[in-house]
């Protein structure tokens, strides 16, 4: 029965502070939107593409996809209605794509949208989306909690620069998901109800939902699992043996799951050196003195015993990892898998063969009296602190001395062009970060390390190829992983193409790290998703008796 | 002519040997059992944190990963932390910082209050002026203006002074300069008051110029509000530079300082209360023990106190 | 006194529009970014353009002056509308939009308010009725056993930081004892006595934190005044006419002593505004400290500006209103 | 005493102490005096010589700590004010002895108006009614002569001249007419005009009133002008005492002697150089045993450091507290002591 | 009077403190703390200042030193004109000419030992080495009788007499010729008043000290002045020779002034019959029409209520400003007085 189970309470430590996902990429905003917006198609808990508001997904075996690649048709279930009773028609889903293309509206969500030529109405539930390239994974468009369906109606005069004007259609979406807004307090509060016009009468079971913003993971944690105040708490990132104390609190457990977030060290192939000029300090014309060498490289990772990262930092929500591409499997390479076990020994030997010889104080030099000292930098964050002071131990133990420094993340990853401290600009010699790719294909995602991508001043500094690596290889091999479709073939050239940036050691991933949650023991139904929004399936949660 | 009540004759003048006035200070201030206790405690804090760790055998930030989240025992008196670092030694090496912090950033702030609470007060024309500039900097927000400060000037500072010396001056400075406008107002004030004095008149009727009037006869007399809001400064700088630590502004992560073992300490309140407990305790107590010599410098300077 | 008020109204205004423009250029200068919070998988030509969208791609000057046009005259219209009801004396058009929300920044600050005015306007009301009778006691009994005892803790509740106490607090009472909540509620709407017994407990443990730390402050101006004005000739005045003892602490040393109290109570009232950054941070209490906090941390400059520079017209205020209450608790100042 | 008549004050053996972390401080030295009634009796001394703390011992206004009064009897009437507690001594403080302090500027609280001050005690002591008491307040201004009692009652002591505060303070003392009024310096902080105002005044009132007062001055001129009785006092100690005329007349106290001598005169003939006395005041309580005068006295001798001299009569009302005799200019043989 | 050139000539002095307000805070009226006022005082000459408190007596004396920049008139010292000198000629010209101020213990810095304070005009005007200062400083301790181990205590260990003769040791510390005295025994106790004037005139006559005594003890400055002026209200009222000042006043506030003085003898107070004035000085910021004395005189004319009195010369050495004396002067003769002072020639008017 809809509603029978009363009332949900969800915490947040990040607050939304706007339910419109089109307007903000930040995830707090796109799950707590998730609750009232949802698209034709998510994927699930072990990153499978579901259907959502459609029947099936569309494919080149069921024609939903062109031959071509060029063209995906989509149509939408029979039935479904807005939250204000109307139907759901392919109006809606033009208007949607219309809306976040529109090259004054500043969508956060435009990647999913991009190279798309056109949407077109097919008939009342159907529309093609017709692509300027071929598209071997063409389910950018209204997929995932990232690019739900908007209501034409709702938002027919918020097009482009006038999007931010549309407070009330911001805060209050009319959607089809399964609870509606009804009280929206940006970065504090919102309120739901079920909504009844849900496509399953009997679902939601949650008469009501409070999304509570703000505070702390440590107090979120505390609220679900030691007060029991909260029924769920959203990304708990605290030590292991935090969350596990707040467990033996009774209230609730946490759960956990992995997607593909890989905390790594980048290693700059530049030279950041602050007596260079700025328009070639960190660019590709500056080759950096030290690290430009792989066996230096290759010392950094072989010095890290990932095993106790992970132990330290994040316990059940992380495993060691030797990959940029940890998941899903068919593109998770086994041949790095070296590096899981530390070897000082032998990173000392590579710096040796390297001509490093340890100094006086402990601290490698080389032959022209130059230190082996490197600058080591990330975003605050307690978890990121221990991990540098446990590196620069290490290094330290293999005679390589780093100079460490945190950076608030809204500088470091404010990507301001004025700012000397943005993980962009990357005025240091490593940093350290995680970084993952939406849904579940990489060819993006490795994309970034292509020539030409790397962050300079001629760009603003905007690029994603944060090392600077370069390789006309490499670039080779991602042109023809973009022109394959075929899955299998598209793993193989995945893996090889990750297999090329692990062992020239430019990327030093750590740690593959999951997603802890918590929720109440009175709370069921939960299943941790990590390629789409935590709330995918709100709908089906329900109380546990007793 | 509140003295004159009490005006030594020759011969007890004779008995007492000519001696400074700090010592008058002294003597008052020693009687103040609550400054004296508090100085003894404060020393105690000093000694600590940097004769500590010249007979402590352990760095603040070695790792010893086996021997973590410890216990207090004969080893480590305090424990160890999560990566096994002593808990002890960091204790130390953080109060090294917050104490420079503190002490460098209240004189700071002293120095920039009283230039301008001394100016204002002394010349009417820009006094105006410099009142507006002290709501001006009321109004300033501190966290951006760090923001903007450590863009601009945190890699010039790190390349001539070092990392941490440039952080350090970085820090002390926007603790320095949001902080001192109360010193301004409260020294204004009381210049105002002292501009009339007659040794002020008496001053320029021998022909002083202003630059020596102010540093002869204006500053030292106004130092005893100085010296009691320098005290409130020096606790309030090291709670900031917490704060600071706390929003990740503060020093380099592998530097320990109070304010950033209790905020590391508190997701740990639970399983290990001394972890934040502790440096939360050496806070207070300095700032306690500071407050209190605070206290008993205001009674010892002030000549009417000492003066009974 | 009216022209003295109104003189120093006119030199606001330029000190004002300063203050804003440092701010404002200060903001500009900062490396933050609004974008930082967007997920890394967000590429770097989108980011430019949602960055347009903001209108951050205007020069400053141009965007400054914007937000000044609708600072000064489109949100005091709506203020206006709001407190009168007359829905058309609001200006129509674009009002100041945060970055984070895409919505006014009049109303979050609106919607925060109440928050923020419970919390902190109660602690520091309570505060002060807390701090008075101590501060008069400490000084009549100087260097009694309630003098020392006062001044310890107040000195203790000076020195302790509130993100020590508010997690400590928060240990004890919500999780060992479980007397109070953590999370505070802030849509709680009280209409009967189980609700407000909810608003107390929630407020409980922020309220105190913060009750002690203004409590400690005033407590200490308050004994310092009256031991001041104790020693001063008309008391021993007062006790020459046969007065009680109690008529001469109350009436005669408090009245004088209160006066610059009351200003340094009058100069703390903006702060009550800001909010108190830590405390509501961690008692989740969404005030205006962390409305501001979280702004600043999302570089939402809109919000950022408009908020401080509320509070740069608060202190203003408040520093005219301190100086304005000198002249009318004591008979000696006249301003002209 | 002298006269028979029964005094309204008696003090006898007034013993104040002030415990200093420099030591005690003898500030009253077995001091005893009466006070007649509708006399007027002038006390002088140089500053510090503790006119004030006798007076404000009397009535109990000292802090205690620092203050201690460590014996003697102070009669007023048939109670003795120093066993009488705080409340009795409240009962006592401006219904039967009022006091007019020295600085007419600090005296009077600056935030409640004159009337609201003027008021307290006749409320307080009287039980008068708000309007009754605002009557009488007008009486009493206009008994001090301030022109347009009624409307100043309004307004604050910073709005009145030195001269008119002083009057204030003066009806303030008057409110609930007292037996004795206490003035303490009534007039060392006003010009010689305005003082003439204020001594004319209290000529005038001692008059119509008929009330005993005790006028501390250190201006012999003053005490000239007004007193019955004068009392000289130093180091915390009466040093000679008797009707004005005779005292001034044969001046017995080496140091009353040199003070006349030290001031110059506003008629007759200018003095090329004026007498001084050397040396500075003495500091109370350093040498107990001996004369406090001594070490500025011209005439000491080693009797002086051994012991302090008592007061003895030499006539006509006139006693004083020296071991050396005027008259002959030789140390006194036998003391004739007295009685108190 | 006819003798060599004044050391001091005051001519028309006025100081004007401006009253600001409205809006604008612009200048809507003035304190008239000194309203013309002229006088000479001869080298080795003392002129006493008297009157009551707030007539202007400090502010003439601070604008002849030119402590506070005057509204109008002339200063000229030593044949200078003070008033209209540059800064720096002026700080070089400082030495000749100091002040004693009226409290000794707000005079002294608090923070500074005795040698500090005597030394502070050396260390100004000189450029003399370390052990010359102290010499000096010595020196100058012994001339006004303080004990040499005292150099290095600061003020408040000494008695308020003992400080007073640090403020005259500061004031002659570069040997001025003219030394101006606020009040300096006003704070005194007055058994430790006679020393200091001993001191002062002492000093006189040691080193031929000018003085501009100011004080509101008639009795002291009959003892130490040799000419008197009576101030009130921001003018001078009467200026005479001692003798003549004392013995036969001319003007009602001056013979108000002496009757007020209480005589310590009491069969001449019996017997004295005392003017008392009535009423309170009238603010200097709005002062009565016509005579400022108008107010409170014993002897007020109609005309005294209209026009202010001109300032004239009665006798040698004599200047009255009342009607009454006018009157009787127009008179009587103002005859020889014009041979010996051609200086007054045009009319008796200053
Ligand atoms: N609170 C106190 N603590 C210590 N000593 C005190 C205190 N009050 C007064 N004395 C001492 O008592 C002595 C007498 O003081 P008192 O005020 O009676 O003098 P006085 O004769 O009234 O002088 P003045 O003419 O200056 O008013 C002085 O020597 C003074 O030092
Ligand atoms: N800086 C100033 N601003 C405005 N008015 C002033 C200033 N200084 C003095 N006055 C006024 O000028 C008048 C004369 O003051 P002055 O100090 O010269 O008096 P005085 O004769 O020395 O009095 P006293 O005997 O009290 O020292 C007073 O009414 C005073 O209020
Ligand atoms: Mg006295
Ligand atoms: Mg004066």
């Amino acid at each position: 029965e809809r509603g029978e189970d009363g009332h949900l309470n969800i915490i947040y430590w990040q607050a939304p502070s706007i339910m419109n996902p089109y307007l903000s990429g930040g995830t707090k905003d796109v799950e707590a939107s998730s609750l009232v917006l949802e698209p034709l198609a998510r994927y699930n808990e072990s990153g499978e593409l579901v259907p959502w508001l459609v029947d099936e997904i569309p494919t080149v075996e069921n024609g939903g996809v062109s031959e071509d690649l060029m063209s995906i048709t989509w149509t939408i279930s029979e039935g479904i209605l807005w939250a204000d009773g109307t139907p759901v028609t392919s109006a809606d889903l033009a208007f949607t794509a219309e809306y976040c293309m529109h090259p004054e509206g500043g969508c956060a969500q435009g990647a999913r949208y991009q190279d798309v030529e056109s949407v077109e109405i097919v008939d009342d539930r159907t529309v093609t989306v017709h692509f300027s390239v071929a598209k071997p994974v063409p389910y950018g468009p209204f997929v995932t909690a990232q690019a739900p369906i908007l209501q034409a109606a709702q938002f027919a005069d918020c097009l482009g620069a006038r999007a931010p004007e549309c407070t009330e259609a911001n805060f209050n979406p009319i959607g089809t998901g399964p609870f509606v807004v009804t009280d929206f307090r940006p970065n504090d509060v919102i309120q739901l109800e079920a909504n009844p016009n849900y496509r399953d009468p009997m679902l939601p079971h949650f008469a009501t939902v409070t999304l509570k913003g703000g505070g702390d993971a440590a107090s979120a944690g505390r609220a679900v699992m030691e007060t029991g105040e909260m029924d769920y708490a959203w990304n708990l990132q605290l030590a292991p043996d935090v969350i596990q104390t707040m467990a033996q609190g009774g209230q609730g457990v946490p759960v956990s799951a992995f997607g593909t977030l890989v905390e790594r060290i980048e290693v700059n192939m530049t030279d950041p050196s602050p007596d260079l000029p700025p328009e070639i300090r960190s660019t590709r014309e500056a080759p950096h003195p030290i690290l430009s060498d792989i066996r230096v490289r290759q010392a950094l990772s072989m010095a890290i015993d990932r095993e106790l990262l992970v132990e330290i930092g994040y316990g059940q929500a992380g495993r060691p990892t030797c990959n940029l591409v940890p998941a899903p499997p068919i593109f998770a390479s086994e041949a790095n898998d070296a590096c899981l076990v530390q070897d000082l020994d032998g990173a000392r030997a590579l710096l040796e063969e390297a001509g490093w010889t340890v100094g006086g104080d402990g601290i490698r030099v080389n032959a022209d009296g130059d230190r082996l000292v490197l600058d080591y930098q990330t975003s605050t964050n307690a978890v990121r602190q221990d991990f540098q002071a446990l590196i620069q131990q290490w290094w330290r133990e293999i005679g390589i001395e780093a100079n460490l420094r945190n950076i608030n993340s809204s500088v470091f990853f404010g990507g301001d062009p004025g700012s000397p401290d943005t993980f962009q600009k990357f005025y240091a010699d490593v940093e350290m970060y995680a970084n993952n790719f939406p849904g579940t294909d990489p060819e993006q995602y490795l994309g970034a390390y292509r020539c030409g991508m790397e962050p300079r001043p001629s760009n603003q500094w905007q690029g994603e190829n944060i090392n600077r690596f370069c390789d006309p290889e490499y670039d080779a091999l991602h042109l023809e992983l973009a022109q394959t479709a075929d899955i299998e073939e598209r793993g193989r050239i995945g893996r090889a193409l990750n297999d090329i940036l692990m062992q020239n050691f430019v990327i030093i991933p750590l740690v593959d790290r999951g997603r802890v949650s918590a929720h109440a023991n009175s709370l069921g139904g939960v299943l941790l998703n990590t390629w789409d929004s935590e709330l995918w399936n709100a709908a089906d949660w329900y109380r546990v008796e007793g | 002519m509140t003295d004159a009540a009490t005006p030594p004759s020759p011969e007890t003048a004779r008995i007492r040997p000519p001696r400074n006035q700090w010592w008058d200070v002294w003597d008052q201030f020693k009687i103040h059992r609550g400054a004296l206790a508090g100085s003894v405690v404060f020393l105690a804090i000093v000694i600590f944190c940097f004769v500590g760790p010249l007979v402590w055998p352990y760095d603040a930030t070695y790792i010893d990963i086996r021997s973590r989240n410890q216990g207090m025992s004969w080893a480590h008196p305090f424990g160890t932390d999560q990566l096994g670092r002593d808990i002890m030694a960091r204790m130390m090496s953080g109060g090294q910082v917050s104490l420079a912090v503190g002490i460098v950033a209240m004189a700071l702030a002293m120095l920039i209050g009283t230039g301008i609470g001394v100016l204002a007060g002394y010349f009417r024309r820009i006094d105006g002026l410099l009142m507006r500039m002290t709501d001006l900097f009321l109004a300033l927000p501190l966290l951006p203006l760090l923001l903007v400060m450590s863009m601009l000037f945190r890699q010039p500072l790190s390349a001539a002074f070092g990392v941490e010396t440039g952080m350090f001056l970085l820090i002390v400075t926007a603790i320095g300069i949001t902080s001192w406008m109360p010193t301004a107002r409260v020294v204004r004030g009381d210049v105002l008051a002292l501009k009339e004095r007659e040794y002020v008149l008496a001053a320029r009727s021998i022909g002083t110029p202003p630059r020596r009037l102010i540093l002869r006869h204006v500053v030292p007399n106004v130092l005893s509000p100085v010296m009691v809001s320098a005290t409130l400064m020096i606790a309030t700088a090291i709670i900031t530079e917490s704060a600071l630590s706390f929003l990740g502004l503060g020093f380099p992560p592998d530097f320990p300082t109070w304010g950033r073992l209790v905020n590391d300490g508190i997701d740990y309140l639970q399983q290990y209360p001394s972890r934040a407990m502790l440096p939360g305790v050496f806070i207070s107590l300095t700032v306690l023990s500071v407050n209190y010599i605070g206290d008993g410098l205001r009674d010892a300077l002030d000549p009417r106190i000492r003066g009974r | 006194m009216f022209n003295y008020t109104m003189r120093r109204l006119l030199l606001a205004i330029p000190t004002l529009l300063f203050i804003a423009l440092v701010i404002f250029l200060l903001l500009e200068l900062s490396p933050g970014d609004p974008m930082a919070d967007m997920p890394l998988t967000i590429p770097p030509e989108i980011r430019e353009q949602m960055r347009l969208a903001l209108g951050l791609g205007e020069p400053w000057y141009t965007r400054f002056f914007k937000w000044l046009y609708l600072f000064s005259v489109v949100e005091p219209s709506h203020v206006l509308a709001s407190i009168t009801g007359l829905e058309n004396l609001a200006i129509d058009g674009q009002r100041i939009i945060s970055f984070q929300t895409r919505s006014p920044v009049g109303d979050i600050i609106a919607q925060r308010l109440p928050q923020t005015l419970w919390v902190v306007g109660l602690s520091y009301l309570f505060g002060i009725l807390v701090s008075l009778p101590i501060g008069i006691y400490s000084a009549y009994r100087q260097y009694s056993w309630f003098d020392q005892a006062g001044t310890f803790v107040s000195m203790v509740g000076f020195s302790l930081p509130t993100f020590f106490t508010g997690p400590l607090l928060i240990l004890i009472f919500s999780i060992w004892l479980g007397w109070f909540p953590i999370i505070y509620d802030t849509t709680l709407v009280v209409d009967s006595w189980y609700d407000f017994a909810l608003q107390m407990r929630q407020m409980a443990m922020p309220v105190f934190v913060l009750t002690l730390y203004n409590a400690a402050q005033i407590t200490r101006f308050m004994r310092a005044s009256m031991l001041d004005n104790l020693t001063q000739d008309c008391v021993r005045t007062a006790r020459a006419k046969g007065l009680t003892e109690r008529v001469v602490v109350l009436v005669h040393v408090l009245r004088n002593s209160m006066i610059p109290v009351i200003t340094v109570i009058a100069l703390g009232i903006p702060q009550i505004f800001t909010g108190a950054i830590i405390t509501e941070q961690i008692f989740r209490v969404n005030g205006l400290g962390q409305l501001l906090i979280t702004a600043i941390y999302a570089t939402d400059i809109p919000m950022v500006l408009t908020l401080s520079v509320v509070f740069a017209i608060l202190i203003v205020v408040f520093n005219l209103i301190a100086d304005l209450l000198y002249a009318v608790f004591d008979p000696r100042i006249r301003y002209d | 005493m002298h006269d028979g008549a029964v005094p309204v004050l008696d003090v006898r053996n007034l013993k104040t102490v002030f415990s200093t972390r420099s030591g005690e401080v003898h500030a009253v030295n077995s001091v005893s005096f009466d006070l007649r009634p509708g006399e007027l009796l002038g006390v002088v001394g140089e500053s510090g010589s503790g006119k004030s703390v006798t007076m404000m011992s009397l009535l109990g206004l000292l802090p205690s700590p620092p203050a201690e009064i460590r014996g003697g009897e102070v009669w007023l009437g048939d109670t003795d004010l120093l066993t009488l507690g705080e409340d009795g001594l409240r009962k006592v403080r401006g219904r039967e002895v009022g006091f007019v302090f020295q600085d007419p500027m600090t005296s009077l609280n600056p935030v409640f108006t004159v009337g609201f001050q003027l008021t307290e005690p006749l409320r307080t002591h009287l039980g008068m009614s708000k309007t009754r008491a605002r009557e009488r307040a007008v009486e009493l201004l206009e008994l001090v002569g301030i022109p347009d009692a009624r409307r100043r009652l309004g307004d604050y002591p910073h709005q009145f001249s030195g001269g008119m505060r002083q009057r204030v303070m003066i009806a303030i003392a008057l409110a609930c007419d007292p037996k004795v009024l206490i003035a303490d310096e009534p007039t060392t902080a006003l010009d010689v005009t305005i003082q003439a105002q204020i001594l004319e005044l209290v000529k005038e009132l001692r008059q119509k009133l008929g009330m005993a007062i005790i006028w501390i001055t250190h201006d012999l001129g003053v005490i000239a002008g007004i007193a019955d009785r004068v009392m000289v006092m130093y180091g915390g100690q009466v040093a000679e005492h008797g009707p004005v005329r005779e005292l001034f007349a044969n001046p017995a106290h080496p140091y009353t002697r040199a003070l006349l001598q030290t001031m110059p005169k506003i008629h007759g003939a200018r003095d090329a150089k004026l007498r001084v006395i050397e040396g500075q005041p003495p500091v109370m309580g350093r040498h107990p045993e001996s004369c406090p005068f001594m070490a500025r006295c011209a005439h000491a001798f080693d009797r002086c450091a051994r012991e302090n001299p008592t007061r003895r009569d030499i006539g006509a009302g006139h006693d004083v507290a020296c071991h050396w005799d005027h008259r002959t200019g030789e140390p006194v043989q036998d003391l004739a002591e007295v009685a108190s | 009077m006819s003798g060599p050139r004044p050391l001091v000539e005051v001519r028309d002095l006025k100081m004007h403190f401006p009253i600001l307000g409205g809006i604008l805070r612009r200048q809507v009226g003035a304190v008239k703390a000194v309203d013309g006022v002229s006088f000479d005082i001869q080298p080795g000459e003392t002129l006493g200042v008297v009157g009551e408190s707030g007539c202007g007596k400090s502010t003439v004396g601070r604008a002849v030193l030119r402590l506070y920049e005057a509204t109008a008139g002339s200063v000229i010292i030593d044949g200078e004109d003070i008033a209209a000198m540059p800064a720096e000629k002026l700080r070089r010209k400082r030495p000749t000419m100091q002040m004693v101020f009226q409290d000794p213990q707000a005079s002294l810095n608090p923070r500074m030992t005795v040698a500090g304070i005597i030394g502070e005009p050396l260390d100004e005007h000189t450029d003399w080495p370390r052990a010359k200062k102290l010499e000096r400083i010595y020196e100058l301790m012994d001339a006004v009788g303080l004990n040499r181990d005292f150099a290095n205590r600061y003020p408040h260990a000494f008695s308020g007499g003992q400080r007073q003769r640090i403020g005259i040791a500061r004031a002659l510390a570069l040997n001025p010729k003219f030394i101006v005295c606020d009040e300096p025994i006003a704070a005194l106790d007055v058994s430790i008043q006679a020393q200091v004037v001993n001191l002062l005139e002492r000093l006189q006559d040691e080193f031929g000290l000018t003085y501009l005594f100011i004080s509101h003890d008639l009795s002291m400055v009959r003892h130490i002045a040799d000419r008197v002026a009576v101030m009130y209200l921001g003018k001078i009222v009467e200026m005479a020779p001692v003798g003549v000042l004392y013995d036969a006043p001319r003007h009602p506030y001056t013979e108000a002034l002496l009757s007020a003085v209480p005589e310590p003898d009491p069969s001449l107070e019996a017997r004295k019959d005392r003017i008392v004035l009535k009423g309170d000085v009238p603010s200097p910021a709005n002062p009565p029409k016509g005579c400022n004395f108008c107010t409170r005189c014993p002897r007020v004319m109609e005309i005294c209520r209209d026009i202010d009195p001109e300032t004239v010369q009665i006798a040698p050495g004599h200047v009255v400003a009342c009607h009454l004396v006018t009157q009787h002067q127009t008179t009587g003769a103002t005859g020889g007085t014009e041979a010996e002072h051609p200086k007054h020639q045009q009319g008796e008017v200053l």
